[in-house]
């Protein structure tokens, strides 16, 4: 199951780098780095799995004496919860610039934007 | 196997049996209203009976259950609402034979 | 268990990969932004067959409900300049 | 026994996730999409009170607690643009 999850998260990245690259409308390259977000998360949460090993919070069905051989390792799974909301925050930033130059230009093309070409 | 497990086995499989007419209907349908009927009741009616089952299964999990329940029946009728007035004032196609009477009380009196 | 657990991984991992390519490859904008919450919302799914719910919570929560409303408040600001 | 039958239950649900999959994949204007994505919602909280009671964890309902509350925002969210709102 593992095996599968990662494959999924690794194909996620690519197509995500294939529409950000390939894309020239700017909202589009940024739904495209969205789709190679959650792949990465998937692939973090991914290596943090082990085999036949529950959730780890504890409650009745998992009591604290044999925790440590029960439960999985929390520390990847607080480095990606920490990687969502970061990533929220980077495409509030992005839409936020894709606006702007939408102001400035009127257009979502980023062909159009020549400025430092020369 | 006791007769709660009995009840809420009978209860998940019937659910799931009106999901899969929800899903049939959402394919089979010829437009967007009639797909909008078949994938938003049905889909509610088999989501509460599999809630059902689950609490007949495990009884101390109910509470959390319920709330699950009040909160699918609070928001899907909203959703569904307003999903069809906006593909109504949109103008999307109808399939042939419908029988449109909003349009028809716009048409009269706008 | 596990048999389940397997084929419900396919299936998502599946309909994530379809979502994605709707994403990327789709011609209007609208559905390229709720095909990408769709795959937010699927990953979640796999992130609690992965044994971590708190993550699969934060990612329902923000990485598809408020990251799709994000979307919808500037493609309707832009409305008018999205030509290609 | 009653695994058997969550065994069919969550089979059956699968079959019907394909069938809005397919609508989604397939459906001609952007509306029929949105509806899909509203059913695929509401199977995903049924498959995750599935993998609840497989795994026998109570906590993992919470994640269906979001679920049921914070879906219909990207429908609202779609279906006001569609109109011209937002």
């Amino acid at each position: 199951m593992a095996l599968i999850a990662m494959a999924a998260g690794f194909i996620l990245i690519l197509i995500g780098f294939y529409g950000a690259l390939t894309n020239r409308n700017i909202l589009r390259m940024i739904v495209a780095f969205t789709v190679a977000d959650t792949g990465v998360n998937i692939v973090m949460v991914t290596v943090g799995y082990l085999r036949d090993r529950t959730a780890p919070i504890l409650d009745n069905a998992v009591p604290a004496a044999d925790a440590a051989a029960r439960i999985i390792d929390p520390v990847p799974q607080a480095l990606v919860l920490t990687a969502i909301v970061i990533g929220m925050g980077v495409t509030a930033l992005m839409l936020a610039f894709a606006y702007r130059f939408y102001e400035k230009k009127r257009t979502l093309d980023i062909t159009k934007c020549t400025e430092l070409k020369w | 196997m006791t007769i709660g497990g009995i009840i809420g086995g009978i209860l998940m499989l019937s659910g799931a049996a009106f999901l899969f007419l929800a899903g049939l209907g959402l394919v089979r349908m010829p437009d967007l209203f009639n797909r909008l009927q078949a994938g938003t009741k049905a889909t509610t009616l088999g989501t509460l009976l599999t809630l059902a089952g689950a609490a007949c299964l495990r009884p101390d999990w109910a509470v959390k259950l319920l709330l699950i329940g009040l909160f699918i029946l609070f928001t899907n009728p909203i959703s569904s609402q307003v999903l069809a007035r906006a593909a109504h004032r949109t103008g999307t196609p109808q399939a042939a034979g419908t029988v449109d009477r909003l349009a028809e009380d716009r048409e009269k009196r706008p | 268990m596990s048999a389940l657990f397997i084929a419900l991984t396919i299936l998502l991992t599946v309909a994530m990969i379809g979502a994605a390519l709707v994403a990327v490859l789709g011609k209007s904008m609208p559905i390229a932004i709720l095909s990408a919450g769709l795959v937010s919302l699927l990953a979640s799914v796999l992130f609690l067959l992965l044994a971590a719910p708190d993550v699969a919570m934060t990612e329902a929560a923000i990485g598809s409900g408020l990251t799709t409303f994000l979307f919808f408040f500037i493609l309707g600001r832009v409305r008018g300049g999205e030509h290609d | 026994m009653v695994d058997i039958l969550i065994y069919i239950a969550a089979a059956v649900t699968g079959i019907a996730f394909l069938f809005a999959l397919y609508r989604f994949l397939k459906g001609p204007t952007a509306a029929d999409r949105v509806v899909a994505f509203d059913t695929m919602t509401l199977v995903t909280v049924v498959f995750i009170v599935i993998i609840a009671l497989a795994e026998g964890r109570g906590i993992y309902l919470d994640v269906a607690v979001i679920y049921a509350l914070l879906s219909f925002l990207g429908v609202i969210a779609v279906a006001r643009y569609l109109e011209r709102g937002l």
